[in-house]
């Protein structure tokens, strides 16, 4: 059964458009990330959605059920806001049986789900503060405590992690997972953070300038952008995108990179439409991941190598980033935790070239 | 809501602004007497200024429900007589000889179109002069000036002794009586003509000017300092003797008694001076309207009231507790209930009805409409502040003040 | 709502109730609040225009004691534009007005610095400032007549300790009378301007005093330079709430000079009720009303267009 | 140097305190002198000056203002009247912040075309002078048969109070997050509910400084007091007016003295005990 | 010259001891980072440093001068706040002279200082706009030119970049590192966020409670922690520690770990403290990158083999992190991007023991 379907869906406001023919088909059960940068309508479109918003044009179905017109209460869904927007005035109890009250629930009902949710969220010690009292994740815990209790057809949750310090978002981002695993009800989830939507999303849809540029799992995202908005959104740092010049070298095509294009990185995965591009000027993606330092080289995996200037390096730990120059090209590298080329240096790096994608300079589509 | 039918026991609804002190207990024995007849007595005063009670009976007139009766005086009776419709009073009146023992002009006020509508209550001389004992034993004077030559022989002599000659409050209504005793006292023709008959050439006559001159002369030996304030605030400095002289309507002697000073020993009390020869009386009297009612109760009330607000008895009662002196000119004043102050203005008034030189006041809303009053005051109150306007400008002005308003 | 809180706690001591119970709220159709709150922000709104419009409409006929229409046009407007009381009245409010806004506001700001200082006794002090604003004008007018009055007030008090020649005579001094109205309605009002201020300034980020002491400002200037512009829209709101209250100041005068001497302290809300109701002119006094809300209206539409540009411009950041 | 720091530290710090204490003396003075003229008699005043140290203190003046002063041939003092005022200020306190705070509601978060205007229009309501209402609100009072009574002033109070109440809650509900509003209608809440449920309980910051202001603004008003009430069923300001502004009585500043006092009570009080919320309030965004 | 040395630092706020005898001593031209959790004391200890707060007890000197009781304006310092605490209604430009115009610097002085940081940082375009009017980034880098315009001994920087985005931050952060290898004047830089911290310093002081914790070099913090809340706060995900119990084999010693300690973890770089504990009961602390499935096992490294189930894994698409199960513990794994074990299942790990560390549970310091 199809959770969620929105067809052609426009919204303007006033004289800017905001979403602009936005299509989108949900199965139940699926968790799926909008992710996208600030302004570009993920929240409009879950608010749209919601029915906290008017649409300009198009339909959206839930649970299969046309909802053009039904106010939000009534389209059985749950959503979880930004900001919480917990009822500052009331407990956490009043807040999570709000919902239940307004819609004439009995107490010895509401009593029970509130202790069901209280416990799936760990937050019975909690059931009698008030929201004041409460640190930033027990709050977020609340605003989910409030969506789970309705037990709807969707959930909707507008970057639910984001006012959280990175160490409780790791933590809450891996709860939110468990959640899913168990509860199993449709989710669509706002973020613009993207190692959040990697993670949990069964599938990502990245939006731009109110319309989406990709909805598909999040490894075809990662390894198959539909553009380089779409590359360089996704992963972090984002993925080198270099100048390049498409040649052939028998049956085997090579990205030519750096000063006067004299550096030859094979691709050894070309298409045939890449091979329609020989000659011509494209843009060569590679992410940092796949540029490393020739001893961490492994075996089996094709390769090219790189030689490039060593402008900054940065250990964070866990791994080694380092800020490399190939022609006008700045390139991010990413090395083992030990590695540590002197700055200035020049070395040559190996590039791990199976994943490596092009892109057409002008459309800035992807070739494949 | 009246829970009485049309015709249970006659009742009377009156406003007044007299809720306290002395005038509060004239009026509560007003009430006793109506009561006696027989008539409920409703008494809601709007305590405050004249106007705030106008208020109060403009918006009860706009609510279609004014009172049975209001307090209201002088030519404002005639101007809201117009606006609501009030009862003929004229069989109750003629019952009696309550006509014939009034001063005519008075009684023309409350008869605007011919038809009584309201009475008078009470009379107060407002050309009284109060001197202070100690002052006048300072610089040796027994007796009070008579005319304004005496006045300002006296009133130098004072001034030379360290005595500030005239205690003066300093608001706008004082400031025009000020104006108004001058004139008077220069010619209460003059001032008949200028003052209650804007007449243009009596205004920009020699009368008003010569009182302008006066007034400025007046204005010279009031303490520069005093302006805005009510003029009791300076009645312990006038005992004293620190001031010499405070021109004030009857009424003042009433708060002299309360403040436990004496006449006679404290301070002397008589009319204010007088260049003409007969007695002068400048006239302020507080005056009852009676509205129109479709009710039964009320229009027996009225009459009951009116009955009662004409005999002698009220006369003497109401007068004795506010200092004031009766309507009637009939009335013996020797009563111990009475003051030197009072019988003194009583026989000023007689004397004045008969000289034919009983006048209305101006600063007491007797002689014109308010806004005829205002006009005028304006340009009075600014005179005695600003020495800078001479005696001829303000003559001026107070004439052209008449034209805009005439 | 006490109700529901009442019954949501017992729920939890007692057996739970099996009927569906709704709170009354919901009970209300939706609609019909929303018409109802639609009603009551209407009937607000048709209070101002109509009285207002009202009044306008009166302005222009020859009503005196009751209102009547008769029309007449211009003419109180004329009258009025050259009468002298209009014309004093018209001054004294500039004076007025300015004094007192510029007065309040400033020595409201300074007490609020003062009292920013980390002070003892900070709540007492600042109820002592605050507490005129409790008393009604006439009180206020009342006493401060003979608290300026120097027959007996501070002029007499002090010559009574010894400086004879000591002088305070504005209140009686027909060009310095008006001060003192601005006197006595600073002493009413100043210490609401102090609590705005103080609540401004306490709402700062403390980062910025910080910034301000390593940069190095004196305190007169951190406070000139930077916290007071910092808190603007506050010095704003506390301008207009003074605003408001000198255009309609009329009791005070009333009780503290009686508009006096002469005319001297005279204010258009006193000609406006002088005319209305004392004359008996309720054309002309209309009129006046009506030419006191149009200088008012000098004064608000540009600061209420300057405010839009300024949104429109500002745009995007909060 | 770390010595003479200090003292010119200690120096400011007495400056600042002489500061302070000379105002809080230039506001407190006239309280004062109110408060010693409510303990001399009449004589006393009448026969010296309206400043001046009581020669002994009298209670008299207490008394007689709360209980037996005579107005209007009534001896019982202002204290019927006090409960006259209450009866006029507290309900039409309460309503018109309730009202205020709905339109607040409506007009900040239930964003709508035209809203801007509503707002100016009715802010521009606080500008309007008293005495140009006076007429207009006599015909509307008879209009809908409410001249004279108490619910008719309740009426006028609630009406023009809004204007103020309405400025000061809009401007504290537009700091109010719009995902309040937004979550509330998810869980199916009504606009009514969410301004009882969720909106009101958010807003003692605000509703006490305008229940204080209207409260204050109420208890003092006298102009429609006088003009639209009756009898015993005046107000206190109204009473109290029967003890000044006479032109042919001196005034009875001793009893007027205590009556201001007893009266501005309930005010002092509010000021004196919700002082603190007041700032407090306007802190948390009453000003904007 | 030593830029700043604070000695037997105390800070008491009424009955609250917020900094319990700190010490430090930082050399000019460092770049010092002070981390750790919220509370912890770094905001007080930067405070008292510049000036803005007073020291109950202790000695601080900048620039080898005695500073007691000196004011913050004649320190010597700048200092950069979290919430960046510009003047709202001053321009930029404005913000940036007021501190030379407080001390009375020249018109034509202040123009050119105004144009030299501008240029330095590129804010040359929103000289003339206020506060309100800029973005997150764009108001960091007025803050930064305000400080940088007084050219001090000493930056103080608190938290300047926890107000912005993700994104922005990194790039911020980048930002910084490269101004302070141009001006190369010493730093001191509040941080909580533990990559900022090492990639930007050149030591860190682990702060907790009061107390410095460690400082030293980024790489010997996070090789060599001091005791466990060093290893558990720096490091995201943080290290893991696994209780074990230390037995010898021979001349090596290994940690047994996992379901009666069944499992052994043989640590080829113990010394002889470590020796010690032989047989009782230690915390064995290893870092998740040294965690991977056995195909990314690297010739020459000493490795050991840890059989544990998956229980769940989290592709970011640079790595792929595993959360796995010995035992009671649970053990977070950092993997190469397309390592997918199945979730449930039991897999052999591989561990890279060479930079393990062994604590002492009761005291929690590191055994070396
Ligand atoms: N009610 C509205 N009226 C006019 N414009 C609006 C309105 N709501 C949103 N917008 C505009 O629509 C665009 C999309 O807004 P939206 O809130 O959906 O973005 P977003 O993707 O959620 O951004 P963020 O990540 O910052 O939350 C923005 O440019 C915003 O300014
Ligand atoms: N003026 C003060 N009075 C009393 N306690 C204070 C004061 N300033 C700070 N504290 C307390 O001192 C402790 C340390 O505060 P500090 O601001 O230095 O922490 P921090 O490490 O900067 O935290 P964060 O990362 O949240 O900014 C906290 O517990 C705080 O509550
Ligand atoms: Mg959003
Ligand atoms: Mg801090």
């Amino acid at each position: 059964m199809s959770a969620l379907s929105v067809e052609k869906l426009r919204v303007r406001f006033g004289s800017v458009e905001v979403l602009k023919s936005v299509d989108l088909a949900i199965e139940s059960g699926e968790f799926i990330v909008l992710v996208g940068p600030s302004g570009c309508g993920k929240s409009t479109l879950l608010n749209v959605i919601a029915g906290l918003e008017q649409a300009t044009e198009g339909r959206i179905e839930i649970g299969g059920r046309e909802v053009t017109g039904v106010p939000p209460k009534d389209r059985d869904i749950a959503m979880v806001f930004q900001t919480y927007a917990l009822y500052p005035a009331m407990t956490v109890r009043g807040n999570i049986t709000f919902g239940m009250e307004c819609r004439g629930v009995p107490k010895a009902e509401q009593k029970e789900a509130v202790a069901r949710v209280a416990k799936l969220l760990q937050i019975e010690h909690l059931l009698d503060r008030r929201p004041g009292q409460l640190s930033g994740g027990q709050r977020q815990r609340v605003a989910m405590g409030r969506a789970l209790v309705r037990d709807p057809v969707l959930f909707l949750f507008d970057e639910p992690l984001s006012n959280l310090d990175a160490k409780l978002r790791v933590e809450m981002r891996m709860e939110i997972k468990r959640l899913h695993q168990r509860i199993g009800t449709t989710m669509v989830y706002v973020t613009h953070d993207q190692v959040e939507a990697m993670t949990l999303a069964t599938r990502i849809a990245v939006m731009n300038g109110g319309v989406i540029q990709q909805f598909a799992d999040p490894q075809t995202i990662y390894d198959q952008p539909a553009n380089l908005f779409v590359a360089r959104f996704m992963g972090s740092p984002p993925m080198n995108a270099i100048p390049a010049r498409l040649a052939a070298s028998g049956s085997e095509i090579a990205a030519m990179v750096g000063p006067d294009a004299a550096t030859a990185v094979p691709l050894p995965n070309a298409t045939a439409a890449m091979k329609d591009w020989v000659g011509r000027e494209v843009v060569l993606g590679i992410r940092p991941e796949c540029i490393t330092l020739p001893d961490g080289e492994q075996p089996g995996k094709p390769a090219a190598s790189l030689p490039a200037t060593v402008e900054m390096i940065e250990p964070t730990g866990a791994e080694t980033m380092a800020l490399i120059r190939v022609g006008q090209s700045e390139i991010m590298a990413r090395m083992r935790p030990d590695a540590r080329p002197a700055v200035g240096s020049v070395a040559s790096f190996a590039l791990d070239t199976a994943k490596a994608c092009l892109f057409d300079p002008k459309t800035e589509s992807r070739i494949a | 809501l009246t829970q009485a039918p049309a015709q249970a026991e006659p009742r009377l609804t009156v406003i007044s602004q007299w809720s306290a002190g002395a005038e509060g207990a004239a009026m509560d024995a007003f009430g006793k007497m109506v009561t006696e007849k027989g008539v409920k007595w409703e008494h809601s005063p709007v305590s405050g200024f004249t106007t705030d009670m106008m208020n109060k009976l403009r918006a009860d007139i706009i609510a279609g429900k004014p009172p049975a009766a209001s307090q209201l005086k002088g030519p404002e009776i005639k101007a809201w007589s117009a606006i609501g419709a009030t009862v003929n009073l004229n069989d109750v009146v003629k019952a009696t000889d309550y006509e014939k023992n009034i001063s005519a002009d008075l009684a023309k006020i409350h008869k605007p179109k011919g038809d009584w509508i309201a009475l008078p209550l009470q009379i107060y001389r407002v050309n009284t002069l109060f001197a202070s004992k100690k002052a006048m034993d300072k610089v040796g004077a027994t007796e009070l000036p008579k005319t304004w030559d005496e006045f300002n022989a006296l009133a130098a002599k004072m001034a030379a002794a360290g005595i500030t000659p005239v205690a003066h409050g300093g608001i706008g209504w004082a400031d025009a009586m000020y104006f108004e005793l001058t004139l008077a006292g220069i010619s209460a023709d003059a001032y008949r003509k200028a003052i209650m008959e804007l007449d243009d050439k009596a205004l920009r006559g020699p009368e008003v000017l010569a009182a302008f001159k006066q007034l400025r002369q007046l204005t010279k030996w009031m303490s520069p300092s005093n302006a805005g304030q009510h003029w009791s605030v300076f009645l312990p400095a006038l005992m004293k003797g620190d001031y010499g002289f405070l021109m004030m309507g009857g009424w003042a002697s009433g708060v002299l008694k309360k403040g436990n000073f004496e006449e006679g020993k404290d301070f002397l009390c008589g009319p204010t001076p007088n260049n003409t020869g007969k007695p002068v009386f400048d006239m302020n009297a507080d005056g009852m309207i009676f509205w129109d009612t479709k009710n039964a109760d009320l229009l027996a009330g009225q009459k009951a009231t009116a009955q009662v607000a004409m005999s002698k008895e009220f006369a003497k009662t109401f007068t004795q507790i506010n200092g004031s002196i009766p309507v009637r000119t009939d009335i013996d004043l020797a009563d111990a209930g009475f003051q030197d102050c009072q019988r003194d203005a009583a026989k000023n008034l007689a004397g004045a009805i008969q000289a034919n030189q009983a006048i209305m006041s101006l600063g007491h809303n007797m002689a014109q409409t308010s806004p005829v009053t205002a006009a005028l005051r304006d340009v009075l109150t600014e005179f005695v502040h600003n020495d800078k306007i001479t005696p001829e400008e303000a003559q001026k002005r107070l004439a052209d003040a008449a034209d805009t308003v005439r | 709502m006490t109700q529901t809180a009442t019954t949501m706690q017992a729920g939890q001591t007692r057996p739970a109730r099996t009927a569906p119970r709704r709170s009354w709220l919901s009970d209300i159709p939706d609609l019909l609040t929303r018409i109802v709150a639609g009603l009551i922000a209407a009937a607000a709104v048709s209070y101002v225009v109509g009285f207002t419009l009202w009044t306008v409409v009166i302005s222009f006929t020859d009503s005196t004691l009751l209102p009547e229409y008769s029309f007449v046009g211009f003419k109180h407007y004329f009258t009025l534009l050259r009468s002298r009381v209009w014309q004093v009245a018209y001054f004294n409010l500039t004076i007025y007005g300015l004094g007192f806004i510029l007065g309040a506001t400033g020595l409201g700001l300074l007490l609020a610095i003062l009292i920013d200082q980390k002070i003892r006794a900070e709540n007492l002090l600042r109820t002592i400032y605050l507490y005129p604003m409790a008393l009604s004008f006439v009180v206020t007018g009342t006493v401060w007549a003979w608290l300026l009055n120097p027959t007996i007030g501070v002029e007499h008090f002090v010559r009574s300790l010894g400086w004879a020649q000591f002088n305070f005579g504005w209140l009686v001094d027909r060009d310095m009378a008006i001060y003192c109205v601005v006197i006595a309605a600073i002493w009413q009002a100043s210490g609401f301007a102090m609590a705005l201020f103080l609540a401004g300034l306490r709402s700062l980020d403390a980062d910025l005093y910080k910034a301000a002491a390593i940069d190095g400002a004196s305190p007169a200037r951190m406070y000139l330079r930077i916290m007071v512009p910092a808190i603007w829209p506050i010095v704003v709101s506390v301008l207009v709430i003074l605003l408001q209250t000198a255009i309609k100041t009329y009791d005070l005068v009333r009780a503290l000079t009686a508009g006096g001497p002469g005319i001297a302290t005279t204010l258009p809300t006193n000609v406006v009720y002088d005319y209305m109701f004392q004359r008996g002119l309720m054309g002309a006094g209309s009129a006046a009303a009506v030419m006191l809300l149009l200088s008012l209206l000098i004064v608000l539409l540009p600061y209420a267009l300057f405010q839009r540009l300024r949104r429109g411009k500002g745009g995007g950041h909060g | 140097m770390v010595e003479a720091r200090s003292l010119s530290a200690r120096g400011g710090r007495i400056l600042l305190y002489a500061i302070l204490i000379a105002f809080a003396a230039f506001y407190l003075t006239p309280l004062i002198v109110v408060i010693l003229n409510s303990f001399r008699s009449f004589q006393e005043i009448t026969q010296t000056s309206v400043l001046g140290f009581p020669k002994e203190f009298r209670l008299d003046n207490w008394v007689q203002a709360w209980g037996s002063y005579c107005i209007a041939g009534i001896c019982s003092g202002i204290s019927p009247y006090m409960w006259n005022s209450l009866l006029i200020a507290v309900p039409a306190t309460l309503i018109s912040t309730l009202l205020g705070a709905m339109n607040g509601y409506l007009l900040s978060l239930w964003r709508f075309r035209g809203a801007g205007l509503i707002f100016g229009i009715i802010t521009f309501g606080v500008f309007l002078p008293a005495q140009m209402k006076l007429v207009p609100w006599a015909i509307t009072l008879r209009d809908l048969g409410l001249s004279n009574t108490l619910a008719g002033l309740v009426l006028i109070h609630v009406v023009q109070g809004m204007s103020f109440t309405t400025l000061f809650c809009r401007n504290y509900y537009v700091n109010v997050p719009q995902d309040l509003i937004k979550a509330a209608k998810v869980d199916g809440a009504g606009f009514l509910q969410i301004f009882w449920r969720i909106i009101l309980p958010l807003s003692p910051p605000i509703l006490i400084v305008t229940v204080i202001w209207q409260f204050t603004g109420i208890w003092n008003e006298f102009l429609y007091g006088i003009t639209f009430s009756e009898g015993s069923a005046r107000p206190v300001t109204a009473a109290l007016m029967a003890l000044s502004a006479n032109i042919a009585q001196a005034r009875e500043y001793g009893i007027e003295s205590a009556s201001v006092l007893i009266a501005a009570l309930p005010t002092l009080l509010v000021y004196l005990f919700g002082g603190k919320y007041f700032v407090r309030g306007l802190t948390a965004g009453a000003v904007k």
